[in-house]
């Protein structure tokens, strides 16, 4: 079970918090205008990385507040959290 | 028992309480702090179990959770019985039943033995390579191998014991009360540090708490008498908890460990009622120290395997700390200076020890000083190629080692012995430090595994990190611990410390014998019976991973998970494979170290608490009205309220009817309801719904769709407009929290800029829905001072209202057909309304209605029920419900994936009705439909989503989704069932009032 | 050719003590040019090797295997084998399989200890019901077998499950499929490797694939930790790797990479001797040979390669594994492990061409994917040797993802083991 | 007159620990993001609205928690007249809701909240709840959400060894008997 640091809450345990996958897909703001290829990239296509990823997390059962994480998958080490809308912290 | 086998030692063991246990229905009796296994050897009771494949007898072999043969069956009550357990671990008490396992019909007589005699038959994987003749015999072969594959039994009845769970947080964790345990959480505790010190043992101290040797002596004392100090100090510290009996199952990352601690496997079989049996602590540690200590190793050679054949070490620990003698003839076999500790303590105690073994040339160490100086007789540089003896070994067979020690030279010695204590070196205990991800390193000169890189804020020290000797466990014990923590203690400093030093080191995986090897059984795997021949064989037919190798013979896959063998196969790989073994790696140790029962993996969350229950604020007026409930996700939800003895269907059917012709009244309080307000609520409403709602007038409601960005239906329900930017949503059962949580998504992530806050009241409100043509009377009745005009109060609308002064909200909407209303009013008070608008209704036979009727009500009106008649795969076009998708709005959620190749198809499955040929037939909800007759492999057209017999249209009717329905009304198609084919017309979805007449009745 | 296993040839090895047998497969250094490579020496990717060379006489091709061949998910799924699947595409696909899986052990001459011991799946809410109905309606008309039981029915199959209506969630009935069951998850890698060994067909263990060659839009060769070897057609058949492979080529792929757990219990005596999944409570158990019951747990929400998944997770399955089976409260859990699980948005697999010439993936098989492992090998060494995929596997295309024509196995078979 | 009704209906009483249901006292949503959003509330509940995470902030009569950023949580000390309980929804509404402040909903019903008190009501938490309460138990006025029984709940550190917890109306019989089935075990 993950310790997570909520950036709102602090740390808590995992349980506490849903994944909300990738971090970064921004919703296309004028879809009609993207082809099929287009849209499907933004529906399915994922990057799945093997290594550092950002990614979406939700303290579901805490204050509510989705944020991001920047985790390395291929050990679950957690290198940072940040607010929606910040930049990440590592890149 | 036998008095011949005890010493006199009181020191662990109360030798004043005799205690009377069965084992194999013999009565026998042993002393409180006695473990089975000690027991049973104090009455010379060395054979206990057969083995996994050739039956062959097994005895005692260890003291500890390293044991791969003393696996018992404890107790014969079907739902208290447990198979597998280890007889070195269970603490004897009163009343105590075990028998012993895998053998048929005694333990002394096993027909399974027979396996022996084919053994040359059916060497490691023998399995992959017959049995397939004639090829469907498969069945029947594995009929047999199943019945003598299996252990013990598993209970039959359900278990009658509670297990708990408990969340524990600090900053210290120690694991392992040994001699480093116990100095590493002094320091932390004496630091201010919240220490948490467990060990799986039933008293602190490890194996220096029985050492009483003159070659292993701190500031002039025993180190035994040295550590009971140390012992009580720890005691009074009070940042410390100490937790015996508790055993380190799993080390998970993040520091997240599962311990298991036993609080009544002890206890007397009266005394074990109604207490928890077993207590899982989930602990989140800081820091942790791991301190397991080492296992001693076997040595591999011809016939290793009988009963009577200990570990060294064990032997050493049953007459010293139990005071049992494991013979009166014993022969010892080692590589290192461990078992001359054991050969002194024997000697002391009065065991006449015949000799010592020693493949080495010769050493001069202290320890081997003592022995020699109490006359004990030394085999230098020797072997033993053979041991004898069927249910018990009785003598073994000595010979010289060839100077590479690859061969045996001169003649063979016999000599005669009841018990043979093997020491092959020692194994660090590494294996949570691999379970938590940390990497080994391999040490070669002992041949050990030690812990290397770790991710996580942990140390190990001691034996487990590879410290074997009294000086350096203590020196480095307290530096490391003292590094870690970042403290200066200095309890330790200036320690007088004797200790023997080891000097020779010298080790052959595999000892030779006289004979061919493939004459031989020199195992390595005793429960699983996996010889060191099955390792060669597995890497003469290419299976050369470790991982291979493991699977292909079973060798440490035993229930002792290879404890003892992992290190002998991984050194007889190497050494066959001409590699190092450094560079050969390890297999992964899995969690959990000792097996954990599931009971206390679950804990509580067992019966009524397996999971939760949700309840309306009228649940107990529906349990007074012998409602049968529904299960909704989580919801108890009423189905039917049967009257009499009407099953289901006849109160469906009634129910419907009332609803219909009268009134009905139905409990909507499940349905999700979020409050949603802010400047851009319309705005907001327009990005998650498919239709438009700027232009919903204040004090209206609207239906609404919700897709998932797939373009699928996700959700649906109405949305009432309470004020200029106040709207509040409903939303399906089921899908409520998902919603909930969707739409915030939405806010936080990628609409910011919205001004719009969302609240859950869903539990806030209590909903009662009045239905049916006497629905406006009742009301009046209920809530006089409302003006129930169409004209003031129209179908869609919302009014504020008082009830005894208690806000409610009341919705005109309808999801029946019918002329209703829905009270939305604060819980508390909603039961009480409830019962009001029941009263009031009373003289127009007010019906309460479930759900069944609920669902049977909507589909005469064709309206959908999300996840019923939809599965994720569904359009709004393909519900044929085009109207709801406004053409003006840019973008709302899930647009854009209509508009793709396949989700513009013309011909996708789309949503249509269903009529029987013969009205009376009501199809089966699920049921395929399909163009032709009595015809297989067939293409399926679609199929049966909702099914019911409408009283009130005195047909069967159903909803279903068709290829291609929409252009194919009135077309005949069939519904093959198993045994008959009914026949079916598509129709329009809605069978009843199709003008919404009802709507204003 | 290789010796024949049969009880004649133990006898005849058992008088040399069995110093005589033959390797199962040699372990070549790479050859510079191979006619195809398969990336990945699991289940799948050496059932390919082995389609490849006895229908497609394709024989100068390779396996390369990062680590050891099976130690992926075939050496840690929970071998549940079944073909009950909802949709017409999956139906074919999964029971082509199962009618592979009815004769491997004679057309390998490896014992794979396929047992038909059925597979049931439990209703425990009215929407299992329609939904396992459905499919069994499904089923039969696509000539699979499939039986509807009651609640009695379960408890006569299944003695031991727990069908009191007083439960949480009682079982309200369930579907069984009796040609479905169990086979040995090592015995079907070892097996199709010394099938395939024996055709000529290199199997390249410790040898991982560091890069993908390309010509424009031309696959040329792979570059691994043993060098670069040359090759016209790639197969990959990664699992939970897929994207990092992918990756090398700059494809992105609607997979994610999951950990899924699952745990043995201590071997005991037959006590349960059929398949019993129940999706709506997450329990899936049955109990192998040796005795030990096996249990499949659920998968995490996050992306993982670590093989291990969270507590909660196992701690769950356990909790419904009692409420169905409350005798097994004393039983002892001795191994729990992960593996990766690459899943699509729709629970279905692609095995598909790619945009890149001589590019082929195999992939997306999800928690599922060990019961299809010869219909899948067979499937996709056809899809490679004529560039072109059967018509079993035309649905599974990677490019339904853009049409949107989706094969959405999720209601049916959600967390299908 | 509506008659009112609780699904807990008792008090519990055991060695070291109380759980006692609690009379119907109001309780208020309210969300907002700007600064006058929340000098507004402080001025119309005369309370320092808390700013930090899991804190709250009190007077005789009301308590203020944090539930983030943009969320705090209203509940009153004591039970409070029906009417002046809308007065005070409505003012609030009017002062914030109607001029787009923010929002301002009641969960009164929403919430139920259970008062526990003695010395061994953490290690009862601690059956059934990941969260860490070394520090928590010690600082009065703390405040957390997290999981109890798998259950969502908002834990106030009223006092030392006297806590208000809430749940969800619906998931409170379960709650209340899974808390009473645990106390047998501490």
């Amino acid at each position: 079970m993950f310790l997570i640091n909520c950036p709102y809450c602090g740390e808590r345990d995992q349980s506490e918090f849903s994944a909300g996958g990738e971090a970064h897909i921004v919703r296309p703001k004028q879809p009609t205008e993207l082809s099929d290829d287009q849209w499907a990239e933004y529906l399915f296509m994922r990057k799945n990385i093997k290594g550092v990823q950002f990614e979406r997390w939700n303290h579901a059962h805490g204050c509510r507040k989705w944020f991001n994480m920047v985790r390395d998958t291929s050990n679950d080490k957690i290198h940072a959290v940040y607010k929606i809308g910040e930049k990440p912290p590592i890149n | 028992m036998s008095k011949d086998l005890r010493i006199i030692n009181n020191r662990f063991i109360d030798q004043t309480t005799r205690i009377s246990f069965k084992f194999d229905g013999k009565t026998l009796y042993g002393f409180k702090g006695d473990t089975l296994a000690s027991a049973l050897l104090a009455n010379n009771i060395h054979l206990v179990g057969r083995s996994f494949k050739y039956h062959r007898p097994r005895g005692i072999m260890a003291c500890g959770s390293e044991e791969p043969n003393a696996i018992v069956q404890v107790g014969n009550d079907a739902s208290m019985t447990e198979p597998n357990t280890r007889a070195t671990e269970i603490e004897l008490y009163e009343g105590l039943e075990a028998s012993s396992q895998n053998c048929w019909p005694s333990v002394n007589f096993d027909i399974g033995a027979i396996n022996n005699f084919f053994s040359p038959l059916i060497p490691a994987a023998f399995y992959y390579k017959t049995f397939m003749w004639p090829s469907n015999f498969w069945k029947l072969y594995e009929y047999f191998i199943r019945k003598s594959a299996g252990l013990g039994k598993s209970p039959t009845e359900p278990d009658k014991d509670i297990y708990d769970h408990r969340y524990l947080h600090c900053d210290v964790l120690v694991v392992g009360g040994g001699i480093s345990g116990i100095i590493a959480a002094k320091i932390a505790a004496k630091n201010n540090l919240n220490t948490l010190l467990i060990d799986d043992k039933n008293i602190l101290g490890g194996t220096t708490l029985f050492q009483e040797n003159e070659c292993f002596k701190i500031n002039n004392s025993y180190s035994n008498e040295w550590l009971k100090k140390e012992i009580e100090t720890l005691k009074s510290l009070e940042n410390l908890t100490i937790k015996t009996r508790t055993s380190l199952a799993a080390y998970h990352s993040y520091n997240y460990l599962l311990a298991r601690e036993n609080i009544t496997d002890h206890l007397d079989i009266n005394e074990k009622k109604d207490k928890i049996r077993q207590r899982l602590w989930k602990i989140r540690a800081k820091k942790v120290i791991i301190a397991t200590g080492s296992m001693e190793r076997p040595l591999i050679f011809n016939n290793n395997d009988r009963p009577g054949i200990m570990l060294s070490s064990s032997i050493k620990k049953y007459i010293d700390y139990y005071g049992v003698k494991c013979g009166q003839k014993i022969s010892l076999f080692t590589n290192n200076d461990s078992a001359y500790e054991t050969a002194i303590s024997l000697d002391n105690s009065g065991v006449n020890v015949n000799s010592v073994v020693d493949i080495r040339d010769k050493t001069n160490s202290s320890i081997v000083k003592q022995a020699e100086k109490l006359g004990i007789k030394i085999h230098w540089k020797s072997t033993i190629v053979n041991t004898n003896g069927y249910k018990k070994i009785n003598s073994i067979e000595i010979m010289k080692l060839s100077d590479d020690g690859a061969a045996v030279v001169g003649k063979k010695i016999k000599e005669q012995c009841d018990c043979l204590g093997i020491s092959g070196g020692w194994t660090p205990r590494v294996h949570l430090f691999t379970q938590s991800g940390g990497k080994l390193n391999f040490r070669d000169e002992d041949n050990v595994f030690l812990p290397g890189k770790s991710e996580l804020d942990q140390i190990s020290i001691g034996s487990c990190n590879g410290d074997f000797e009294l000086d350096e466990i203590i020196k480095n014990s307290v530096n490391s611990t003292n590094k870690f923590l970042k403290v200066n203690n200095n309890d330790y400093e200036n320690l007088e410390i004797i200790s023997s030093k080891e000097i020779h080191k010298k080790n052959i995986w595999l000892l030779p014998s006289d004979k061919p090897l493939g004459k031989t059984k020199p195992f390595l795997d005793f429960q699983n019976d996996s010889t060191a021949n099955d390792v060669k064989l597995a890497l003469r037919e290419g299976y050369k991973s470790i991982e291979h190798v493991k699977r292909y013979t079973t060798t440490g896959m035993a229930t002792d998970q290879g404890k003892l063998s992992n290190m002998h196969a991984l050194g007889i790989i190497a050494e066959t494979a001409g590699v190092k073994m450094g560079q050969l790696g390890t297999t992964t140790f899995r969690p959990p170290y000792t097996p954990l029962t599931f009971g206390t993996i679950v804990g509580r969350n067992v019966g009524e608490f397996f999971d939760i229950t949700r309840k309306t604020p009228m649940h107990e007026w529906h349990i007074k009205n012998k409602a049968v409930f529904e299960n909704v996700g989580q919801w108890k939800r009423a189905w039917y309220y049967p009257v009499d003895n009407e099953n289901m269907h006849e109160a469906v059917q009634r129910e419907s009817k009332a609803a219909r012709d009268s009134a009905g009244i139905l409990d909507a309080s499940t349905l999700g309801k979020i409050d949603i307000q802010g400047s851009d609520a319309s705005e907001f409403l327009n990005r998650v719904y498919t239709n438009a709602w700027s232009k919903l007038e204040i004090g209206k409601c609207r239906y609404g769709l919700m897709l998932n960005e797939d373009g699928m239906v996700y959700d649906d329900g109405v949305t009432t407009r309470l004020s200029e930017n106040h709207y509040l949503m409903t939303t399906t059962t089921g899908g409520a929290a998902n919603v909930l949580s969707k739409l915030e998504d939405y806010l936080q992530t990628e609409w910011p800029e919205l001004d719009v806050y969302l609240t859950s009241v869903t539990d806030h409100y209590g909903t009662v829905s009045v239905c049916g043509p006497n629905s406006k009377k009742i009301l009046s009745k209920v809530i006089p001072d409302l003006d129930l005009s169409d004209k003031e109060f129209p179908h869609m609308s919302f009014k504020n209202a008082l009830i005894d002064n208690i806000k409610c909200r009341v919705m005109r909407i309808s999801f029946t057909g019918e002329h209703s209303y829905e009270i939305n009013i604060q819980s508390s008070y909603a039961k009480s309304v409830w019962e009001k608008c029941y009263e009031a209704g009373k003289e127009f036979n007010i019906t309460p209605y479930g759900t069944e009727t609920m669902h049977l009500l909507r589909a005469e009106k064709g309206f959908i029920i999300v996840g019923q008649d939809t599965d994720g795969t569904m359009t709004p076009v393909d519900l044929q419900m085009d109207w709801i998708i406004s053409k003006k709005k840019y973008d709302f959620v899930g647009k854009r994936s209509l508009y793709r190749s396949d989700t513009i198809r013309e011909d996708r499955k789309q949503l249509v009705g269903l009529l029987t040929d013969d009205p009376k037939e009501v199809l089966e909800e699920g049921a395929q439909i399909v163009t032709e007759k009595n015809k297989q492999p067939i293409e399926m057209l679609g199929h049966v989503t909702s099914s019911y017999f409408s009283p009130n249209l005195n047909k069967s009717i159903a909803l279903a989704i068709v290829k291609n329905g929409k252009k194919m009304k009135g077309k005949k198609l069939f519904v093959p069932m198993e045994n008959k084919t009914i026949n079916v017309t598509i129709t329009d979805t809605v069978f009843l009032d199709k003008e919404n007449k009802r709507l204003n009745a | 050719m290789k010796n024949k296993y049969s009880i004649f040839s133990l006898i005849k090895n058992a008088f040399s003590y069995h110093e005589n047998w033959q390797r199962a497969w040699k372990d070549p250094e790479p050859k510079k040019e191979y006619d195809a490579i398969i990336i990945g020496g699991g289940g799948h990717g050496l059932a390919t090797a082995f389609y490849l060379a006895k229908k497609h006489k394709m024989t100068n091709i390779a396996v390369v295997e990062k680590g050891w061949i099976g130690g992926g998910n075939t050496g840690r799924n929970t071998t549940i084998i079944r073909s009950n699947y909802l949709w017409d595409a999956s139906a074919g696909l999964y029971d082509h399989a199962l009618k592979i899986w009815e004769n491997l052990s004679q057309e390998l001459n490896y014992n794979v200890m396929f047992s038909q011991r059925g597979v049931m799946n439990l209703a425990h809410n009215l929407q299992d019901v329609r939904d396992l109905k459905r499919r069994t309606h499904a089923n039969r008309l696509n000539g699979i077998d499939a039986v509807w039981l009651n609640t009695e029915e379960v408890k006569k199959f299944c003695p031991i499950i727990n069908t009191s209506p007083d439960i949480r969630y009682p079982v309200l009935g369930g579907t069984l499929q009796r040609r479905a069951g169990t086979a040995r998850h090592d015995a079907v890698a070892w097996g199709y490797a010394r099938g395939a060994d024996a055709m000529g067909v290199d199997i390249i263990q410790n040898c991982e694939v560091k890069g993908i060659k390309r010509n424009g839009n031309v696959v040329e060769g792979i570059e691994t930790t043993k060098g670069f070897i040359k090759t016209k057609k790639i197969g990959v058949v990664a699992a939970g790797h897929s994207s990092v492979i992918a990756c090398m080529v700059d494809l992105k792929l609607p997979l994610e990479s999951k950990p899924l757990q699952a745990l043995v219990s201590e071997p005991v005596k037959p006590i349960i001797d059929t398949v019993v999944m129940s999706n709506a409570v997450h329990a899936y158990v049955s109990q192998s040979d040796k005795g030990e019951l096996v249990i499949g747990a659920g998968t995490d929400a996050y992306v993982s390669y670590t093989q291990r998944g969270s507590h909660d997770v196992v701690e769950g399955t356990l909790k419904a594994i009692l409420e169905l089976y409350p005798i097994f409260s004393r039983m002892k859990m001795l191994r729990q492990w992960g593996g990766i699980v690459d899943i699509c948005p729709d629970a279905s697999p692609i095995i598909s061409k790619t945009h890149i010439k001589g590019l082929y993936f195999n992939c997306g098989w999800g928690t599922g994917g060990f019961k299809a492992t010869p219909g899948s090998g067979d499937l996709f060494a056809h899809t490679i040797a004529n560039d072109e995929p059967h018509k079993l596997n035309a649905d599974f295309n990677i490019n339904r993802f853009v049409s949107g024509d989706l094969v959405d196995e999720h209601g049916a078979a959600a967390v299908a083991h | 007159m509506l008659n009112f009704n609780t699904p807990i209906i008792d008090s519990k009483e055991y060695s070291e620990i109380k759980f006692s249901k609690v009379e119907p006292i109001f309780k208020i949503n309210l969300r907002g993001k700007n600064r006058d959003f929340i000098t507004k509330i402080g001025k119309e509940l005369s309370i320092i609205t808390p700013v930090d995470p899991n804190t709250s902030s009190s007077n005789e009569k009301l308590n203020l928690l944090w539930l983030s950023p943009d969320e705090w949580f209203l509940y009153s000390n004591d039970k409070v007249d029906i009417k002046d309980a809308n007065t005070l929804e409505d003012n609030l509404f009017n002062e914030i809701s109607k001029v787009k402040l923010g929002s301002v909903t009641n969960v009164s019903d929403h919430w139920i909240m259970i008062n526990l008190k003695g010395t061994k009501i953490f290690e009862l938490l601690s059956a059934g709840c990941p969260f860490n309460f070394n520090n928590f138990k010690n600082s009065k006025g703390a405040v957390t959400q997290t999981l109890l029984n798998h259950i969502d709940v908002i834990i106030h550190n009223k006092n030392i060894y006297d806590l208000n917890l809430f749940v969800r109306r619906s998931f409170s019989s379960h709650l209340w008997s899974w808390m009473n089935d645990s106390v047998r075990f501490i």
